[in-house]
């Protein structure tokens, strides 16, 4: 279905030409590169590359106008926005899916059946005492975990550090990537590994890896990230919306314009096949209007 | 023709070509020259980038913590850390692991090739020794990565799947032919004289071999050595595909950790902004690095012309 | 009055035997080493990699599924890397190589030159990556482009070539030169006309030999920055891109299986084409061997 | 050693031999003047003075390391692809001191042609070898060039062995045949002096036979100076002969006067055997 | 050639000279049966038959190229170095053949010494290079190392000249003297036979004559095998001579008889300088 749909909206952006430069959130990427491919084999003479080299430093390329989107898995920070702001490059962002951050373990781990949010504070903020499981809780074996993180220019981290770690940052032998295939690699090559990353990338290696459930603090229940309790938010702290920042001046050619156009229309049914929970249709609907009207100026 | 005509061309043609010719005379040489200044230039351009960001970095960071921390965390701005001896010590284990399996191999086949085999053997495992050099190192990395690793983690069940082991072993096989070919070249240059009159008092060839040979040929053997030592200490893809990325001073081949190069990659995937600390950590990284094999370049240089003309 | 005690000489004799020969079948078995492991690693790569091997892996670009995944744009990234990176090198290398060995006075400059190309060939690859980084991509401005990441390749291959091209120079005997010379031609058309024809099979020989590891090569490339995701061919010098090798590191650092297989698949590729280039550089060796 | 009676025949077919009166007549091609030439420290060349005669072959004998090669190669000033080699002293080529500064080299090699001791043809096909000379010399007219290589072929006496195989490669030739090939190259530019240093010494008696009887033939149109430590072949082919002993030129004259009438003890010696 | 002068004068000094009778008493100590011997195609030694006699000189003489080395070489098997080499034919050492597949080449070795043509110390120490046999050979105890150096030394005559610089590399030596540390070092594991191939060629006339009257000296307690191209050495230094023709053996007798009265006419061409 998705990729009829995709080659209407191709044709109509026949004989188009022109560069598209993406970069930013990893998080991002699988819904972004799914995008990309759909559209390039639409419009092959339109070269879009996209990057996943962390939120933030996305938006530090963002910055230095190297890019024309930044894919972002938080909000835009302050100190970035004065960055664009003092380039001079105006910008709109738009919501693109919902992503469950999900902490992952080793398949071979038995013992973890349920985290709290303190427990992973405990376990991964700086300066963390917690060296084997027992350091955790009480009957678990004592050994040592190995750590898995995104590096610190991700969204991801960020979001973590601000959600469960209360701006500690992270723990400092935390093996980190900004290429969260590495963390996949690292917890499930690792019997005693543990991650977290967005829920595409769990999904997409399911086989190899376990989620942890979480204790929505709210309601003291553990949850399980999947499609419905992302969607409806049970899955708290660690839901999210992912986001990519479109530059304006880039949208006045009509390549990236009729790239734009096609992120939106598309995202939903490609977010959910690649492992995130699509916005619903209507909010797609508003930001095409809001396109449209930012290219109409 | 007239038998003049030739020589009339010639003179006629002379007057045309002189100038021509002698500014192309003038000019080709000034081109090459500057060829080969090109190659001074790129050293001068590699030294300088790195002397340049490296001074800056120290601006920011100080020597003496580059130098002597023992940690290497420079993600967070406010906390962070810059001990280079973490990322030299993971460079150096896998150096050493991958010298363990290199040297004995390497030169045993060296003695194999130079003073078993004969020659058709030879010039048959030879040239197939030297593809295992002319395979890029992403496949070895690949190769360590889903193949040595599980195989390890078979026999060591605690092991981590990003760890030293498993690269330094694999860059150790790379860099087998580097050794035994130059080993082999320096064994099959001392004369055979020399073996002649080992055989002669009743030595076996494995006496030969390592009371005669081997001591003779030892300085040309030895550069191989230093020389593999450099090309395992810039091994680049290998350690980043499976040797991991937590810094770490330790001896323990089974845990994860990192190399100056693999951390040079790491900020590099990252695209770490231009002008920051980290951004600038990279280069005061990679000049160490340069030192290191520079140090050992020279070092094999000298050896091998020092020692060149024994016999 | 006798030193040497024949018992002991006799004694020592069997155990001495059976150490050689021990030993013998050791270093046999540590040459065979080598020899295994390189089988072991073709066959992995072979029997992971053959099934995804076929036309579609060459007409498609990079696909989130292996199915879909092809190698179109690594291999046109890379021939266009090599579009830049061969004439550069070849003629700096071998420019650099007639000035050393024809031009160049035996002064400490020449030395020094001399010196210099050896210890760049000893300079980790990661470095140039570096050196691309600053003065290419941000000191000229040109991007992350294929301009930028082949003249990085240039110099990384330069010394080689160098190298190379000199041997080749010094091979030529030096009658030829004297005929040249004795026929009224000038240094340059000697040069030209004589020497350069000779050596040229030993340049490219050579040269191959250094593209080849250009060709492998993925560490000064991912410094230069070549993006993950790259569905076109580039079309120009300053286009972005990717190669081959760094395509193959985007696969195998996936944790799925499916993609390790599709990373073996572009491996055999890559080993294809190394082995084309490499039979080559055989044959103009075989073909021009002892032609004077 | 029958120096006498390869003098006798030679005598015979030279009825007009040269007198030491008529030799003054003779211009000459090269005038050497108090040539001195060392490498680096040691003096190869003492004092050399020596005319050398127009359209006559002139052999140059010696015992070996004498300094035979060396002076052959400062006529066409190759012997300064040595880099140690110093000269004081001039050679004058029509008129003019081959060493002075605004003496340029190639024009001099253009007129002075050069055959060595061993033959080196260029590893190209045969027509290329002969055209190499005209071609670094502006000439590119086919037509003219396939002239210039039939003409300077049939020169050297080896069209007729060649002509159907132009374009192969020289190499395939036998010794004999690349040393004509190699003269062959050397005539295409019409050079006005040959110099051949042990033309012969590489090639088996049928082909130096050849050889010698081209350089006969070739004294008609070129002056030829010829090194050789052959003395049978120098009595044959040359009309005049000098003998070279460490450095020194100890005699020169007319061949048939020096082999058969020395007027100094150690060219007797010479070339009765006694040494060398 | 003045081999009668030399002959005379050696028959004045040996006195008790061998007769062909007393020969048959003198025990042997290789007996070489039906030898030949190919490299690869080509045959270089023809069905030797000789008798090598214990505790003398054996020369062995003949023209360049004949199978000399190749004969004393093949006597330690050393000649397999050469991989295609192939024998037919018996050597008896002690009784027992040493092409038997049994017999073990490093044990004969042992017992039979070499001294090659041109001095081949190892880049080692004096000490080194005298100890590296007995040491193969399993002596560690250094005391008798020690005492072992100084007797082979003292055997090679160049104690007296080097015991003060033991330690230091033998290459720093002079040839001759190299030549002598070659042949202690062979010394030092005590063996029967020494077989010595051309020694003397690369040294001085001075270091010549030292290593003749050390061969004099040796044959006191050794067999000596040597090959030699100069025939005044094989007149002055051996009790027996042999000449090789093409790889046969030609003449085999007392060096007196061998010299003066050859039998066979080829070996009297070939010592009265008629050829090689
Ligand atoms: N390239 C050189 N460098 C230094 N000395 C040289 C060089 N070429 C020749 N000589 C020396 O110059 C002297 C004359 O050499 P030359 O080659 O002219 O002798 P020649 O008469 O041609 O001998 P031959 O008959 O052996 O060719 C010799 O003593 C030789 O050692
Ligand atoms: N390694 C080899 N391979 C092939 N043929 C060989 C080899 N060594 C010697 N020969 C041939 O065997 C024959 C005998 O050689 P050998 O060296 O024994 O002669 P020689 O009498 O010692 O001569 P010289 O006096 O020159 O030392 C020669 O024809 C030689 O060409
Ligand atoms: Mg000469
Ligand atoms: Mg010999
Ligand atoms: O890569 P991130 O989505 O964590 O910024």
């Amino acid at each position: 279905g998705n990729e009829e749909e995709a080659g209407e909206t191709g044709e109509a952006g026949e004989s188009l030409s022109g560069e598209v430069a993406i970069d930013g959130s990893s998080t991002v990427l699988p819904i972004m590169e799914a995008l990309a491919e759909e559209y390039q084999m639409e419009n092959p003479e339109v070269r879009v590359t996209v990057g996943g080299s962390g939120t933030g430093n996305g938006f530090d390329k963002f910055a230095a106008g190297e890019t024309h989107f930044s894919d972002a898995s938080r909000p835009i920070k302050e100190e970035e926005a004065a960055a664009l702001e003092e380039a001079g490059i105006e910008y709109t962002e738009f919501t693109l899916a919902y992503d469950g951050l999900s902490v992952v373990l080793n398949p071979e781990n038995t013992w973890v059946d349920q985290l709290t949010v303190e427990e992973l504070n405990k376990m991964f903020a700086m300066g963390s005492e917690v060296k084997t499981w027992a350091d955790v809780r009480e009957g678990w074996p004592e050994e040592e975990i190995e750590f898995f993180a995104p590096g610190t220019g991700s969204g991801t981290y960020d979001y973590f550090n601000e959600e469960i770690l209360e701006e500690s940052g992270i723990r400092q032998d935390a093996q980190t990537s900004e290429d969260d295939n590495v963390l996949v690699t690292g917890v499930s090559g690792s019997k005693n590994g543990i991650g977290f990353f967005g829920y595409a990338y769990y999904l997409e290696n399911q086989d190899k890896l376990k989620v942890a459930p979480i204790v929505n603090p709210d309601t003291n229940e553990a949850v399980t990230p999947d499609f419905d309790t992302i969607q409806s938010g049970e899955y708290a702290p660690l839901s999210r919306p992912l986001f990519t920042y479109a530059k304006h001046e880039a949208l006045t050619d009509a390549a990236a314009y009729d790239y734009a156009q096609f992120v939106l229309e598309n995202a939903g049914p490609l977010a959910e096949e690649v492992g995130y929970v699509a916005l619903p249709e209507e909010k797609y609907q508003e930001q095409l209007d809001k396109l449209a009207e930012i290219a109409g100026e | 023709m007239a038998s003049s005509s030739v020589r009339e061309m010639i003179e006629q043609n002379k007057a045309k070509q002189k100038n021509i010719q002698g500014l192309v005379e003038k000019l080709v040489p000034a081109f090459l020259f500057l060829c080969a200044v090109i190659s001074i230039l790129t050293t001068i351009g590699i030294v300088f980038t790195l002397i340049v960001e490296t001074i800056t970095f120290f601006q920011r960071v100080s020597i003496i913590q580059f130098l002597t921390d023992k940690k290497w965390y420079p993600f967070v701005e406010a906390n962070a850390s810059y001990g280079i001896l973490s990322l030299i010590s993971g460079t150096l284990l896998i150096a050493v692991i991958a010298m363990m399996v290199a040297i004995p191999i390497g030169l045993a086949s060296a003695i194999y090739l130079s003073e078993y085999a004969s020659d058709k053997t030879r010039r048959f495992i030879k040239p197939i020794l030297e593809v295992l050099a002319g395979i890029p190192t992403i496949v070895y990395g690949f190769f360590a990565l889903t193949f040595v690793t599980p195989m390890l983690q078979k026999i060591i069940p605690d092991m981590s799947i990003f760890n030293a082991l498993s690269p330094g072993i694999v860059v150790g096989i790379m860099i087998i032919p580097m050794i035994a070919s130059l080993s082999e070249d320096a064994m099959s240059s001392v004369p055979n004289a020399m073996r002649e009159g080992a055989f002669g008092l009743g030595a076996t060839r494995f006496e030969v071999a390592t009371k005669v040979v081997l001591p003779a040929a030892l300085s040309g053997i030895i550069a191989s050595f230093v020389l593999a030592i450099s090309r395992a200490i810039g091994e680049t893809m290998i350690v980043t595909l499976a040797g991991g990325a937590t810094p770490k001073l330790t001896l323990d081949v089974t845990e994860s950790i990192q190399t100056m190069t693999a951390y040079i990659v790491q900020v590099s995937l990252g695209d770490i902004g231009f002008g920051t600390t980290i951004y600038y950590s990279i280069y005061a990284v990679a000049m160490t690095l340069f030192i290191f094999t520079l140090i050992m370049n020279l070092i094999a240089q000298y050896i091998s012309r020092r020692f060149r003309e024994e016999y | 009055m006798k030193l040497i005690d024949t018992k002991i000489v006799q004694r020592t004799m069997g155990k001495r035997l059976i150490v050689n020969n021990l030993l013998k079948g050791l270093f046999l078995s540590a040459t065979l080493f080598g020899l295994v492991v390189l089988a072991v690693l073709l066959y992995r790569m072979f029997t992971q990699g053959i099934g995804y091997v076929d036309w579609d892996f060459f007409n498609n670009f990079a696909s989130r599924r292996p199915e879909r995944a092809g190698i179109k744009a690594a291999l046109f990234g890379t021939l266009w890397l090599m579009a830049v990176t061969a004439p550069v090198s070849l003629i700096l290398g071998v420019g650099c190589a007639i000035y050393l060995e024809e031009y160049a006075k035996k002064n400490g400059f020449t030395r020094f030159i001399q010196i210099n190309i050896a210890n760049l060939a000893g300079v980790p690859s990661i470095v140039f990556g570096l050196l691309g980084l600053t003065v290419f991509v941000r000191l000229m401005d040109l991007e992350r482009s294929v301009l930028a990441g082949g003249l990085t390749m240039s110099l990384l291959i330069l010394p080689v070539i160098v190298v190379a091209a000199q041997e080749a120079i010094r091979a030529v005997p030096k009658h030829l030169y004297e005929a040249s010379y004795g026929m009224g031609a000038t240094k340059w058309q000697t040069i030209r006309r004589v020497v350069l024809p000779a050596a040229i099979p030993g340049i490219l020989t050579g040269s191959i030999l250094a593209l080849s590891r250009a060709v492998g090569e993925t560490a000064p490339l991912i410094v230069v920055g070549a993006a993950a995701f790259v569905a076109f061919v580039p079309d120009s010098l300053l286009s972005s891109f990717t190669v081959m090798p760094i395509q193959i590191y985007n696969w195998a650092s996936r944790p799925q299986v499916e993609f390790h297989e599709v990373a073996a698949a572009g491996i055999l590729v890559l080993l294809l084409l190394l082995l084309i280039m490499n039979s080559i550089a055989v044959l103009i060796r075989n073909k021009f061997q002892k032609r004077y | 050693m029958d120096m006498q009676s390869v003098m006798n025949e030679k005598k015979e077919k030279k009825n007009n031999s040269t007198s030491n009166e008529s030799k003054k007549e003779i211009p000459s091609v090269f005038s050497v003047k108090n040539l001195n030439l060392w490498y680096g420290e040691d003096q190869a060349l003492k004092e050399i003075n020596f005319e050398i005669p127009e359209k006559q072959v002139t052999a140059i004998i010696g015992p070996s390391g004498c300094g035979k090669s060396t002076f052959i190669k400062t006529l066409n000033r190759m012997v300064e692809m040595v880099p140690i080699v110093r000269t004081s002293g001039e050679i004058l080529y029509s008129g003019k001191n081959i060493f002075d500064s605004k003496f340029r080299v190639e024009e001099l090699r253009t007129k002075v042609g050069m055959v060595f001791q061993k033959p080196n043809p260029f590893p190209k096909s045969i027509y290329e070898n002969i055209v190499y000379g005209p071609k670094i010399h502006g000439i590119r007219n086919k037509k003219v060039l396939d002239e210039i290589v039939e003409k300077s072929l049939r020169g050297a006496a080896i069209w007729d062995e060649v002509k159907d195989r132009l374009h192969e490669n020289a190499f395939g030739l036998s010794g004999g045949q690349q040393q004509r090939i190699c003269l062959a190259r050397c005539l295409a530019i019409e050079p006005d002096v040959i110099l051949m240093d042990e033309p012969t010494s590489a090639l088996d008696p049928i082909s130096t036979l050849k050889i010698e009887e081209l350089v006969q033939e070739l004294k008609k149109e070129f002056s030829i100076v010829i090194v050789t430590h052959n003395m049978q072949q120098a009595a044959r082919i040359s009309d005049k002969t000098a003998f070279f002993l460490n450095g020194e030129i100890i005699e020169f004259d007319d061949t048939n006067k020096l082999f058969s009438n020395p007027s100094d003890k150690r060219t007797e010696d010479y070339i009765t055997g006694r040494f060398g």
